[in-house]
């Protein structure tokens, strides 16, 4: 049996970088002309999502886990929870560890080796998202003051890019964080319980492209983006967490249509698909 | 779990398997966007995704060879797949393994075909739950033929262990813990065998015992390999993504577009 | 210190600033030798130092851009700058800041004109005191334009915060630690803003109020930024280099030349 | 005075890498049509080994040591022995830790820096032909449950590699334990004893070339060869581990040759080798 | 606004790497006939330092501090304390370690990444510097034995190379130790003291520059130069660290007439510029 | 070992040697097969190898250059070479000890014969006991004129110490622990100095006397350098691996061939 029966015709990645070039300037005019329109490549509207699904408890060896579809982007998100020593500062506060990685399973352009600038910032800013809103009451996450906490590690796996992993790594963090155990049983220190939530932040991204604002950007919307805007707030419509990203300035008006719409958005996200 | 008192009561192993039953597969092609060739494979309690880029330009340029394609293969363990969370990032462990299930692949490929350019296989192991070396040989496999790379055929691969002083196929995480030997094998079709890797302790005739019911559980196998890319390429016109690529046991708190 | 009870009281805070004024800022410029371009920076009990270098030659080549200028910016804190001894080299969030002050210049600088070339910013933090992301880009903005890089303009940079619930601009050690949220902002004298980051807790109207503040704070930034660059290009005479480059409150222990 | 009088005439590592590609295919050739006539280029027989020296106690300061010479191939093992503390899960258990690099001293072709996937492949083999066969009673490694054990350092130090680096490397450390001792002295134990051995696990790798079986390959040999079997036999001529390295198949057939000679040989090896 | 009125005519760095090598040669040449003539580009002596001047106390956050200004090179010198673990084999001394980075603000010709040999030979000799003068009092640097010893980091920020980077450093760091207090107060053990210093060592480098020998080399000096000799002198005139760095070969006599200088040189520079 | 009160008594070393004395030196030349050139030193209790390779290509090209070879060296220690097993891999003191090494062997090597490639000097120190870099020195240099590089002349090297207030020759490892001075050396036989290194306490009077201390030592090692280096060479027709290259006081539990 020779199995190049199952060929594809058309590779997604190709050998040509030429026209892998020109690819890419066509795709720019014709997303860039659709905006002047309007209209963008899949139909949504500019404050439209594209279809978004979380499952949870994919994974039965992590305490917590979700997997996250957003279009065509894919993440599964693990938190590992086991105890350990806290940081000297805060003697009596559990800690919080997030690591993302862009792995090359999930796209062409992404490399092996350690975690690069853009790997960094996307999983300080779901870090962020998460301590900073102070979703998770960290004091309870205590067991011995000084000698022993809970250690929240949250491990995002990009599985598929298919633009915005910011937002589906961010959903996927708290989705895994909500249906999370902490682990008493197996280390002698009682029963299991769920980690402690406080609040259910949200991330909201826009990308700006020739002035207009679009919100949740597929991957040919980002790469011709100048600049990405990431919004995270809590359910009491507060903002925790932004993060400009890219090149492009933008203007103030810009910068408060973006917050604006962001907390709207996150609101119906958290309605829809975070209430426990 | 502690060490049991016995692992096989009544030849029913503790799973309730047979010593020569595979535990359950669960095969989904095509799970992935970006990668030219993709599949998703469940085996017993192991959850790997197998995806394929190439025939593609080579960096670093000087890993090019002028009359074949190199293949490459990076097994990686997600920090989240195993009981205590693992640190990422390759180990010497990982090393290995890429390294045995590479070679166990390349002799299907066609690399002559593609001279001066790349295949690259990645597996990402979502949870382990012992044989996830066999598990992404698989997976990959299958990956390679949705991406249309050309091969002589599909390769298969399972493990024989043994476990009170009694050969088993395809070990589970116990079973492997506190058996007395595991032995990982990947073959082709035809019964060549491309990967063979041992450790623990195996009398010569239980070694050549074990190897044919390692050919029996690879055959198996190759027929739900071969299955599930059939079910894939005879229904091209359906959504080819429209499912979870995972069983979940779920409770789902989501499914609806925002708008 | 140890979380203070009030950090703002009858409207003073605890440095003895009003909620809107800005800490005391010593700008030199060009107090490198070896660099194209320099500025030392001190900024409350924040101290810096940027240096520029380019347009020059990239290495490694294939980091070349076809059509601009390639901008680099290293953004890295001394052992010694911190109260608990940093381990030298890069971490996270270096790594993070040093992008994010990347993309708060890139907007103003000329790169088309620089093709297959390289500028290198670099920011050595020698003492930091909370502001060290801020203070590194007013320092590389005018080590820029000290390097003759063509810019637009210069960019200015400074934090709002909030304590006690009020807000306030650009927050000391104390202020961020105990504080509630902040803002750490970037923008053009024309408003555009290039960086844009926060934590903590604002709602809608404070942040856009937060915002108004940040202007301001960074409009009296850039009108010492450019009196320290014209001072500097009105005195070409003068040794560049005559004094300290950074304040001391030292006991000098030398000074004379040994022949 | 000037020394180059000695200077060779040939270098074995030339700057012309188009003859040495052709030298390349010139001796596969001649090792190929030897192997058709069921010759050697060595005057071998096809399951013969080259010539074998192990010295042990060749460094004094390591706690054991053997140097092994196998035809061309030298390698150096040294054993260091320390107390440090046992793995969580397996407290009343001594360590095995075992490292192996390819240094550029051995061969043109060996790099500095950290071990590639060969040189950890050949590690992992000799640390689990060590560990599988049992051949360490581990559990008398233990000082003090949970807190004391003796870690085992097998460090294989390859001096040149003449090829089959993988039975030289395995020998040496079974050589070289053969003869440690704990250092219980030097830590305030008690006596120095030997190193608790259980069994004498030997490595003996095979080759296949176009389809004929030889042992024990020369690095030409190897250099052509489409894949290593490795297999570990002990004492009760049992198989302890095995290890397919390279891309060729293997029929069931080639590789229960394999299994029955290697564990005659590896029983010769023992006999004259490593009886104590 | 647009800034590139301030741009500068010539570039120091210049994309042009021949006319580099140009002024490369003709600097060289330059400095070579100069020489010849008994002078130097800068018209000292060939004994003769460049302007020195040192500030302490120039970094608050430090335990130490000293800013170093000779001639155009420029480094500030950091030094850190704070408690540690005593190595096992000194269990009642205090620790040194002394850090040294060629960061990629100093010169064009510095790259980002670890340490390469250049910057760890400086650091190295630094150390010893410090180390072997004794001019430390380690034993005063025990709290607890065994338990808890002063760990103290010195850390050389080079700014500017402007050459002798070796003497700034060395200045730099004994500068900063007669200044820097043990921070007793912060980890409650007591009362902030001095560093309990003993002897105060001086670096003196010479450069070997076709048969000359010049004290103090500039950039270009050393940049032209076959062989640096630096010599680290006590306050007794005796010696406690030498390098000899380069390819270069000195003579006996050479060597000779280099201590002699550089023991009179540091007695000059440690009465002028670090009594106490 | 502890202190010992007296490393010196009655003139004679611990070691039972003078003040002046050398230890045993061991040598075999051409001891590797792989090499172009190589050696087996034995220095008291140092065991070093060296091999050099080359004149061969560089790799990474960036490294040629134009008008002569480059030549580098690797010092490297075995993990089990001394008391407490030290981590593989470079670290702070092999590169510096490296470094130094190289710049004591290129005066003498005739680098502008080979433009454009390198020649690679790498020594492994498989025991260690004060002294290896000088071992190394010394191997390397024999390994060099077995690689039939061009040279000017050998290099020599050996150390010079003070203990117990009196200068010697080649420190143990006791008398580097206790001593007050060690400073090694190397040298051509014309006597001009390649590497100089010296920590500890020395008066001007101790060094210069030291000096020619190490001179003497130099020109000893010089001479049985050379002698090695002869008979290896008379004696071409002799099996020139037959001996093991080092000596052990082994119980040897093998010898015989296995056919």
């Amino acid at each position: 049996m020779i199995i190049h029966l199952f060929r594809r015709v058309h590779h997604k990645s190709g050998v040509m970088p030429l026209s892998n070039e020109i690819m890419a300037e066509l795709r720019k005019d014709y997303i860039y002309n659709l905006m002047i329109k309007g209209e963008r490549e899949d139909g949504r509207a500019f404050d439209q999502y594209r279809e978004l699904t979380i499952d949870t408890n994919v994974i039965e060896k992590a305490e917590g886990s979700a997997r996250v579809k957003l279009g065509d982007t894919h993440v599964v998100v693990g938190v590992k929870i086991q105890p350990g020593t806290p940081f000297p500062d805060t003697p009596d506060q559990g800690v919080i560890i997030t690591n993302l990685e862009l792995i090359p399973l999930a796209s062409p352009v992404f490399e092996s080796g350690p975690p690069r600038e853009d790997a960094i910032e996307l999983a300080r800013v779901v870090d962020r998202g998460i301590r900073e809103s102070q979703s998770i009451d960290l004091s309870r996450l205590c067991v011995t003051a000084g000698e022993k906490v809970w250690m929240v590690f949250i491990d995002v796996h990009v599985l598929d890019d298919g633009g915005n992993i910011m937002d589906a790594a961010s959903l996927g963090a708290i989705a895994a964080l909500m249906t999370a155990k902490l682990p008493a049983k197996r280390f002698d220190l009682g029963e299991d319980t769920p980690v402690p939530m406080r609040d259910v932040p949200v991330a909201v991204t826009a990308v700006e492209i020739g002035g207009s604002i679009m919100l949740d950007p597929s991957l040919n919307e980002q790469s011709i983006a100048g600049t990405k805007l990431t919004v995270i707030s809590n359910q009491d419509g507060a903002l925790s967490g932004m993060q400009k990203s890219g090149v492009h300035p933008l203007t103030t008006e810009q910068i408060n249509y973006i917050v604006d719409i962001a907390i709207e958005k996150a609101k119906e996200i958290r309605e829809k698909f975070l209430e426990i | 779990m502690s060490k049991p008192e016995k692992l096989i009561e009544n030849g029913i192993r503790l799973d309730g398997r047979k010593p020569d039953e595979l535990r359950p597969i669960k095969i989904k092609v095509g799970v992935l966007n970006r990668a030219d060739g993709s599949c998703y494979f469940e085996f017993g309690g192991n959850k790997v995704i197998a995806a394929v880029y190439g025939p593609r330009e080579v960096h670093p340029r000087h890993q090019q060879k002028s009359t074949s394609a190199v293949v490459r293969y990076r097994y990686n363990m997600a920090s989240f797949s195993v009981e205590e969370r693992k640190r990422p990032g390759p180990d010497r462990r990982s090393i290995e393994v890429s390294k045995v299930s590479r070679e166990a692949l390349e002799p299907v490929i066609f690399q002559e075909y593609f001279p001066r350019s790349a295949i690259d296989i990645f597996v990402e192991v979502l949870q382990a739950d012992a044989g996830t070396r066999t598990a992404g040989i698989n997976a990959a496999s299958i990956a390679l033929a949705d991406a249309g790379i050309p091969m002589k055929s599909l390769v298969s691969a399972c493990a024989v262990g043994k476990v009170d002083d009694t050969l088993v196929l395809d070990l589970n995480k116990d079973e492997d813990n506190y058996g007395q030997a595991d032995m990982p094998i990947a073959m082709t079709p035809d019964g060549k065998i491309t990967l063979l890797q041992m450790d623990g302790h195996l009398t010569r005739d239980e070694f050549k015992e074990g190897l044919e019911m390692a050919k029996i559980g690879c055959l198996a196998i190759h027929e739900m390999q071969k299955t599930a890319l059939i079910e894939k390429y005879s229904s091209q016109f359906d959504e080819p993504n429209d499912n979870p690529p995972f069983s979940t046991g779920s409770s789902q708190i989501g499914g609806d577009a925002v708008e």
